[in-house]
């Protein structure tokens, strides 16, 4: 049966991230994910943007189209009104999606193209150096902000759902097996997909907050759901009167789905139903 | 006129940058001229970083050369990578426990890393070291202003490190000369 | 109001000692818990009238120093100590007798053969010796009470402390004590005496020839003393024994003649010749050290000990036995038919479910550090599965130990010394001084729990109670760590697997001292704490075992669940687990969650 | 030698910034130009300014001209692709007539190309990227000190004539250190803005032209209530469709541009009886200063003629500058842009060859060397 | 026949830390106190109690000496946890008898054979004639609480060591917390009327299947970044002086795979190898 190293252009091989980077985590489950649908990726298209996410796309051995910086997400629907029986699969990350990308971001998800857009946040610029990202959170370094971030950061998967994306969800790259099955339902759902994976930046941001390389970003990243924090909190504490402040927390997994006629449907395109799942 | 070209290489984390702006503003405080190109971007990751100097008598209208007269490897990645391009007259020193398989009649394989552990209990001033044995092969600075400028530009608390590190080096490359013999200058 | 003790009651040892100081008129007592000598300073707190003084010292030198201060003023004092403790207070023992004493004070000192809950078992005899003071060694909760409170009467009579020393067997076991009334002391305060109590080199060399001076008088006091007994029965065997020995021997060799020494310094020399010209064959029966074969030899009486009886570990029943079957005294034992047993079952003793020492272990284990570890529940942390720390000395010894390691320079990884809240005020102050005076480049851990956990979560100073549970000024750790220049000095959430990562990790990357100090309170003590309880989703469990590398006895396996390809599934004991959430955080399948019903 | 730093191109360009009184920077990440946004990140706001990083490089433009319309010294840093998405921008920016100060560290293109290897392929985009005709000005500096200086004088150029100035250099200017002294300017040495000649009123009229045919605009806020947009508008600022203004005002903002060559004149290096004559700006001047250094060696009358002004073109001077040459050629790295500019001012009697060297390794001496030793030069035609 | 009022004995409780050991030690020496003997307890305190194994010794008889029991001399163990009961029969005496909850508490040192996966705790052990298997847990659960099966114990050893009833009762009201008086008299009657329990369920189910797995290095894909070695449950990675991760202890791995898929640089393939049959140590190919 076909493995997710199958489906690498090993000619390619070794990818240029650095090491102990989260992103190839996150590649290594999404391949998974692929080899357990298909045998070959001829009816799959991977579009990307700009960015070291993006250049993941350029290691499979699937229809992939690596575009310009934010835009992934217009040429992948053009792309997908073409050929709806490809699986196409957007990969963009925060910078690349919520920066410069948002705008499209907003409208794909409005429009409810049958697409799934996986989004890599690692709080930061990685490809030119470390630099602010939408999704940076508050205190943190980066190369342009020396002083500790002061903008509040996007939640990914509330814009998206906010934006009217039919299915939102989120992962880890910690966890990867709760990342496949969430990668698998998206890819199942039919309309707008949108999943946000939590990795990280070791040679940049962990390095310039003191989060330390590949495994201990890893660890780090285990920041636990709702539940646990909140039992952190009403734990009873030694020295700190006022507890432990709760741990900003994301709840992981599928965080909505809905069924809403696809871009395609309600135009009536034809060939929607040669794409069998 | 007198010009050379020199290629720190190495792996992330050795600390060739640090190397590059010690050996350039030495070279500047011998009254010589010099410029620095430092690799960035994807190739400075994922292994084989690079810092290119060029040192000369004269302003230096390029900063930008394919190959080095010079090449100093730091790591197996740095070498595999670098050592092809060099020109038959370059030279070349490399880390004698890190890098394997440099041979050849002008590459001296030098105990850096190790030298830099055992003597100074810090495995990270092997870049320091290293530069002491380059300043004897280029004969145009004097290795006390060398020294000097290494531990003016060290991290909090390397000054001394450094400082030493660049006298050992200079040893260990003049020793493996033979005594300070006179290297004929390569190149025009 | 002192609690009249029906002859009915079973007494622990400890509560012996404390009750035999109580109706000696103590008016202060004080200590450092150790296992096993901590019972006699709570119980005491307990039955004592308010207006005697009974609270812990923050380790045995202050306790001896506050003992010795309180003996001047003229109070009678009682200062308790396991074995390792009175260690950690033998610069002070060992002058305080050329001091003398005003009110009586007696040290009760507790020993540890087989080192049920210590890390050596050293013979404490000979530190009384060593220090020329009275000793006297119980055997049951009724000798206690009995040489207790004569200890007060001698050490004021003789103008020196006392020693009382117990073992584990005899502090820690019940019998029946009878009581005498309490005795009115009369009151003394503190006279100034520079001569007596100042000990300049000169009033020193005074001091020591009053020492000298009293060792004939307190010999010929011990000889004639009735503590030391004399049973005579078969005359072929004679055996001189003390403390549990002597309970042994009276179990195995029931019809031998025994001389039982309640008085061990100054041995009753006079008594033991006379003994021993009553018997054919002599012998000594003693625990761990020849401390009373040597004395007797060196009186020039012919004595067999040692080589028939074990010098390691406690004296059992079967190994006297033994010894004396090889000594020829007994005949070898018919052969009991052996059934098959199954081998016991390795149970060492573990970190609770829940208990905060857990992940700092575990996150010093990813960053494969060098650590010094310290005496405490965890000492635990060095098992498995944890296995993070290299070494253990004595109490305080973790710090000073990383900066030995560092000044050897060892330069791998970095070095972290770990040490409990309890134990870094016992010693870990003085040690973190020179540590930041030294410049070394370590990590100091304080696993801050609140308490003493080990010894059954006594108060500490920075919980803020003392051992009657009335309110105290409140130490703040991280204060003391930033004014002593430990830089940075950093509290973290010790059940936040993520945060203490982060933490440690930027800790050891830290040139100079830095200090992290993990705090929650120990799920134990001084009082139970439970969360809400959590539990494994079967199904989404692989069975990659990772939670179980907490080495949390809550996890267990699932010995009814379906193997997840061949490997076993993991379930949490309901009744153990105390919601910590550590286990849920590091879970990488998300399959541990909050029991519903919690 | 003086007390010389080893400083970078970006860095120096930064640094001028600031001398030259820089108030606010938007920028957006990208290679090779980020080290200014990183060091201005830290600098602009210890010298009182405010450094923002947008969401893209439209909206850094957009936030730049927001800027300057408030009265502050504004720039952006860019590169290829970024200084693609700003030429709507820039195009209001001339029409609005707001001073505002762009770098671009050209990097190898088209598209994503080659992001961090050196180039000059974005100076005819510099010209003509935005759409209809819009005068433009773009300076190139060749040295990491000349960064420092032409960043001091894009600002006066773009406060006093009004209008958004383009400072263009290659990844190697930006990426190489060199010992550098940096000298700043003396507070009279930078130029302020035109101020408005009316006082606020009904019949104030923002867009009256001074004599040099600059706008006086204030800034918002000065209690001048006025209204600028990207439509052509009459001098009160209000939107026209009168084809008579609309052509004045085009031919005014061109015009209001032809001080600047004098302003900047350019390097003549062994000009006076050169007849083999290297035209080159930016990093491959520095080359080709060796190679006239060279061939002066073996005899030849060969010179330098190094632009500091890419646009506007004075061609006038540039004929009169280079009557005297025999062979012209334009060395650059890209395949062939200002070269078009020197063949249509020189006479067809002189022979301009373009040398264009692409693919993102710098020219080397040895190549300008050895174009000259080659004297039956190609034709431009034939390239 | 009825038992006769015992005159001198010993008995051990034994159970694991935090199992009320100390408190029915306590009750029994009360007992025999009750009956004008001489009674000397021995206690286990400290390090101990944290989860490890814990016991109490009690003898009495018109005058004790020693506080230990003697090998070959022990009458009676109330054991308050499978394991901990067995413990002490090699000092049974001949006919002495042990009462044993059919209670296990797994210590985790008993689960590290993580690849077999089978438990290192004693098979149910029925065929010595003192031992007596009491199903406390239940029983305590009927009473009302499951934290009185230790007193269903002392019920049963009741109907052993002949002290009148009545005195047990006394005993036990002098000790237990007032709240949870009733539910251990309850637990008390039960205890009393005990029978043997069913045979215990065997601890260590035969695990018919297991794999041993190969783990395979792209060490050309490797860039050192230690993950694996970090992640691993059972430590196997290592990084060797050139930072390219090795397998140290190859034996250990259980198939769990996070290696392979928390590797960012697809450098690691875990191949299962052979499927074992535990019972036969044969394997069959993969």
């Amino acid at each position: 049966m076909t493995t997710a190293k199958d489906l690498l252009r090993h000619e390619m091989m070794p990818h240029i991230l650095c090491p102990g980077c989260g992103h190839g985590i996150v590649m290594n489950a999404m391949l998974r994910v692929l080899a357990r649908r298909h045998q070959n990726l001829d009816k799959v298209a991977l579009v990307a943007g700009i960015g070291c996410s993006s250049r993941i796309v350029g290691y499979v051995d699937a229809n992939t189209l690596h575009t310009t910086h934010g835009r992934a997400l217009t040429f992948a629907t053009g792309l997908k009104l073409a050929r709806p029986e490809l699986e196409v699969i957007v990969v963009t990350g925060d910078g690349d999606g919520l920066g410069i990308g948002g705008n499209h971001l907003i409208h794909a998800a409005r429009r409810n193209v049958d697409l799934t857009c996986i989004l890599f946040n690692n709080e930061t610029y990685g490809m030119t150096g470390g630099q602010l990202a939408p999704t940076t959170v508050k205190q943190a370094f980066t190369t342009t902000s020396p002083g500790g971030n002061t903008e509040p950061n996007f939640d990914a998967a509330v814009l998206a759902k906010a934006a009217g994306a039919s299915f939102v969800a989120r992962g880890q790259a910690y966890r990867p097996d709760v990342l496949e099955e969430v990668m698998e339902r998206a890819l199942d759902h039919r309309g707008f997909s949108f999943v946000e994976v939590m990795t990280d930046c070791t040679e940049y941001f962990g390095r310039k907050n003191a989060l330390g390389l590949g495994s201990d970003l890893l660890f780090t990243q285990s920041r636990s759901d709702q539940e646990v924090s909140r039992d952190l909190a009403d734990w009873p504490s030694l020295r700190t009167p006022q507890g432990w402040q709760v741990r900003e927390t994301q709840p992981l997994g599928v965080l909505h789905e809905d069924r809403r006629p696809t871009f395609e449907e309600s135009r009536g395109l034809p060939g929607y139903s040669e794409r069998e799942v | 006129m007198w010009r050379k070209e020199i290629r720190l290489a190495g792996s992330g984390g050795q600390g060739l940058g640090l190397a590059a702006m010690v050996l350039a503003d030495a070279a500047l405080r011998a009254g010589l001229h010099a410029t620095i190109m430092q690799s960035y971007g994807p190739e400075a990751r994922g292994g084989a970083s690079r810092a290119d100097v060029t040192l000369s008598d004269q302003p230096i209208a390029n900063p930008w050369f394919p190959a080095p007269r010079i090449l100093l490897a730091l790591s197996q990645k740095a070498w595999d990578r670098f050592s092809p391009k060099l020109g038959a007259d370059a030279l070349a020193i490399v880390d004698l426990d890190r890098v394997q398989g440099a041979q050849g009649a002008n590459v001296w394989a030098l105990p850096f890393e190790r030298t830099a552990r055992a003597e100074l209990r810090e495995k990270v001033a092997a870049n320091m070291l290293a530069l002491g044995a380059l300043g004897v092969v280029l004969e145009h600075i004097p290795q006390e202003i060398l020294a000097e400028t290494a531990q003016s530009r060290a991290p909090k608390g390397f000054g001394q490190v450094n400082r030493t590190a660049v006298a050992r080096g200079w040893q260990l490359m003049g020793d493996a000369l033979g005594g300070i013999a006179h290297v004929e200058s390569v190149g025009p | 109001m002192a609690v009249e003790i029906s002859t009915q009651q079973l007494l622990l040892g400890n509560e012996a000692v404390a009750l035999g100081a109580l109706h000696a008129g103590v008016r202060v007592a004080t200590g450092y818990p150790g296992t096993p000598s901590t019972e006699v300073i709570e119980y005491l707190a307990e039955v004592a009238p308010k207006d005697v003084q009974v609270h812990w010292a923050t380790n045995e030198k202050v306790a001896w120093d506050e003992g010795i201060g309180a003996s001047l003023a003229g109070a009678r004092t009682l200062v308790t100590m396991k074995h390792v403790g009175l260690n950690v207070a033998m610069d002070a023992f060992m002058t305080s007798p050329l001091l003398g004493v005003n009110g009586g004070i007696v040290l009760l000192c507790a020993d540890d053969p087989g080192m049920h809950s210590s890390q050596n078992e050293q013979d404490t005899r000979y530190l009384g010796k060593f220090a020329g003071v009275p000793m006297f060694e119980p055997s049951d909760s009724q000798e206690i009470y009995d040489f207790v409170r004569a200890a007060f009467e001698v050490s004021e009579a003789f103008d020196t402390p006392c020693l009382v020393r117990t073992t584990t067997r005899v502090s820690h076991s019940r019998s029946r004590v009878l009581v005498q009334a309490p005795v009115a002391v009369k009151e003394r305060t503190f006279e100034r005496n520079p001569a007596k109590y100042v000990m300049l080199p000169a009033y020193a060399r005074l001091g020591r020839v009053r020492l000298l001076d009293r060792l004939p008088a307190l010999e010929r006091w011990s000889d004639s003393h009735p503590f030391t007994r004399e049973e005579m029965r078969s005359t072929a065997v004679g055996v001189v024994t003390s403390s549990i020995a002597y309970q042994h021997v009276r179990e195995v060799l029931k019809d031998a003649s025994v001389l039982k020494l309640g008085i061990t310094h100054p041995l009753p020399a006079q008594r033991i010749r006379d003994f021993a010209g009553k018997v054919d064959r002599l012998f000594v029966v003693e625990e761990t050290d020849p401390y009373l074969e040597e004395a007797i030899l060196a009186l020039g009486i012919a004595v067999e000990g040692k080589q028939y009886f074990p010098r390691a570990g406690e004296l059992t029943p079967e190994s006297v036995r033994h010894g004396f079957i090889a000594a020829g005294v007994l005949a070898a034992k018919e052969g009991t038919a052996q059934v098959s047993l199954p081998a016991p079952v390795v149970r060492p003793p573990v970190l609770c479910p829940g208990c905060p020492h857990v992940t700092p272990f575990l996150v010093l284990r990813e960053l494969e550090a060098y650590v010094t570890g310290d005496i405490g529940c965890y000492t635990l942390g060095a098992s498995e599965p944890l296995r993070a720390m290299d070494t253990c000395l004595s109490m305080g010894s973790s710090i000073g130990m990383a900066v030995g390691m560092w000044k050897a320079g060892l330069k791998q990884h970095p070095i972290v010394a770990a040490i409990g809240d309890s134990t870094f005020v016992h010693a870990g102050l003085s040690a973190l001084v020179d540590a930041v005076w030294n410049n070394a480049d370590i990590t100091v851990v304080i696993l801050d729990n609140g308490t003493t956990a080990m010894t059954g979560g006594q108060p500490t100073p920075e919980f803020g109670s003392n051992v009657r549970g009335t309110e105290t000024p409140r130490v703040d750790i991280a204060a003391v760590c930033r004014a002593i220049g430990a830089d940075p000095v950093v509290v973290v959430d010790p059940y936040d697997v993520g945060a203490t990562h982060r933490t440690l990790l930027a800790a050891t990357r830290s040139h100079g001292v830095s200090v992290v100090i993990t705090s929650r309170p120990c799920v134990q003590a001084p009082k139970k704490l439970v969360g809400r309880r959590y539990s494994v989703e079967t199904e989404t469990c692989v069975g990659c075992q990772l939670c179980m590398n907490t080495g949390c006895p809550a996890l267990v396996w699932d010995l009814e669940a379906e193997p997840y390809e061949n490997r076993r599934r993991v379930r949490i004991d309901q009744d153990q687990c105390t919601g910590c959430t550590v286990c849920s955080q590091i879970c990488p399948q998300s399959a541990i969650v909050p029991s519903s019903q919690g | 030698m003086s007390k010389r730093e080893l400083i970078s191109g970006n860095e120096a360009c930064a640094l001028g910034a600031l001398a030259s009184g820089l108030r606010f920077f938007g920028g957006y990440p990208i290679s090779p130009s980020s080290e200014i946004s990183e060091i201005l990140s830290s600098r602009l706001p210890r010298a009182g300014g405010v450094f923002v990083q947008m969401e893209d490089e439209m909206a850094s433009l957009g936030s730049v001209i927001g800027a300057s319309l408030g009265g502050l010294r504004a720039m952006t840093a860019t590169s290829g692709p970024g200084f693609t998405l700003m030429q709507e921008h820039l195009g209001y920016a001339s029409l609005a007539e707001i001073p505002c100060l762009v770098v671009d560290v050209m990097r190898v293109g088209p598209s994503t190309g080659v992001p961090t290897a050196p180039s000059q392929g974005d100076v005819m985009q510099a010209r003509w990227g935005s759409h209809g005709d819009r005068g433009t000005v773009a300076l190139s500096p060749a040295s990491v000190e000349e960064v420092y200086n032409l960043t001091v004088h894009a600002f006066n150029i773009a406060d006093r004539l009004r209008t958004p100035v383009v400072l263009m250099f290659d990844e190697v200017i930006g990426h190489m250190r060199e010992g550098v002294e940096l000298s700043p300017p003396a507070p009279e040495d930078l130029w302020g803005r035109p101020r408005p000649a009316g006082a606020p009123g009904p019949d104030f009229r923002a867009y009256a032209p001074n004599e040099q045919g600059v706008a006086q605009l204030p800034a918002f806020g000065d209690g001048y209530r006025f209204h600028v947009t990207g439509l052509f508008h009459d001098e009160r600022g209000y939107p026209t469709t009168n084809p008579d203004l609309v052509r004045q005002a085009l031919e005014r903002l061109e015009r209001k541009l032809d001080p600047i060559p004098a302003w900047l004149p350019p390097e003549k290096y062994h000009m006076t009886d050169a007849d083999f004559v290297y035209v080159a700006y930016g990093a491959v001047s520095r080359v080709a200063r060796e190679a006239v250094d060279r061939l002066r060696e073996k005899g030849v009358a060969a010179g330098l003629y190094r632009p500091r002004v890419l646009w506007p073109v004075d061609e006038a001077a540039l004929r009169k500058d280079l009557a005297k040459a025999r062979t012209v050629v334009v060395a650059e790295m890209n395949r062939g842009q200002w070269v078009q500019v020197v063949s249509q001012a020189l006479p067809p009697a002189i022979r301009v060859v373009s040398y264009g060297k692409t693919g993102g390794e710098p020219v080397t001496t040895d190549e300008m060397y050895g174009l000259a030793a080659d004297l039956n030069l190609r034709s431009v035609k034939s390239s | 026949m009825a038992p006769r009022l015992p005159k001198q004995g010993n008995v051990v409780v034994a159970g694991v830390g935090g199992q009320g050991v100390v408190l029915a030690g306590n009750i029994i020496a009360d007992l025999c106190l009750g009956h004008g003997l001489d009674v000397k307890k021995a206690e286990v305190h400290g390090m101990s109690q944290r989860g490890g194994s814990v016991s109490a010794q009690v003898r009495f008889g018109p005058e004790v000496h020693n506080v230990v029991v003697e090998q070959g001399s022990l009458q009676y163990v109330l054991g308050f946890e499978w394991a901990e009961a067995l413990r002490w029969m090699p000092l049974l005496a001949p006919d002495g008898i042990v009462f044993a909850s059919s209670e296990r508490i797994l210590p985790p040192a008993a689960q590290r054979n993580r690849v077999g996966g089978d438990v290192s705790y004693p098979l149910e052990f029925l065929e010595h004639p003192g031992l007596r298997a009491v199903d406390a847990e239940t029983l305590a659960k009927e009473a009302g609480n499951p934290k009185t099966a230790g007193v269903v114990l002392l019920g049963a050893l009741s109907t052993e060591l002949g002290f009148p009833v009545e005195s047990w009762r006394d005993a036990l009201l002098r000790w237990v917390p007032r709240k949870a008086l009733d539910a251990n008299l309850r637990a008390f009657e039960l205890g009393r009327a005990w029978k043997q329990a069913a045979p215990p369920k065997d601890l260590r189910p035969q695990r018919t299947r297991s794999a041993l797995f190969r783990l395979e290095l792209e060490e050309a894909w490797c860039k050192g970044c230690g993950i694996c070695v970090d992640v691993c449950p059972e430590r196997i990675w290592r990084l060797d002086d050139l930072e390219v991760a090795r397998a140290a202890t190859p034996e250990r791995c259980t198939g769990c795979r996070l290696c392979e898929k928390l590797c960012p640089d697809f450098a690691i393939d875990v191949v299962q190898v052979q499927e074992i049959d535990l019972l036969t140590r044969t394997g069959g190919g993969a």
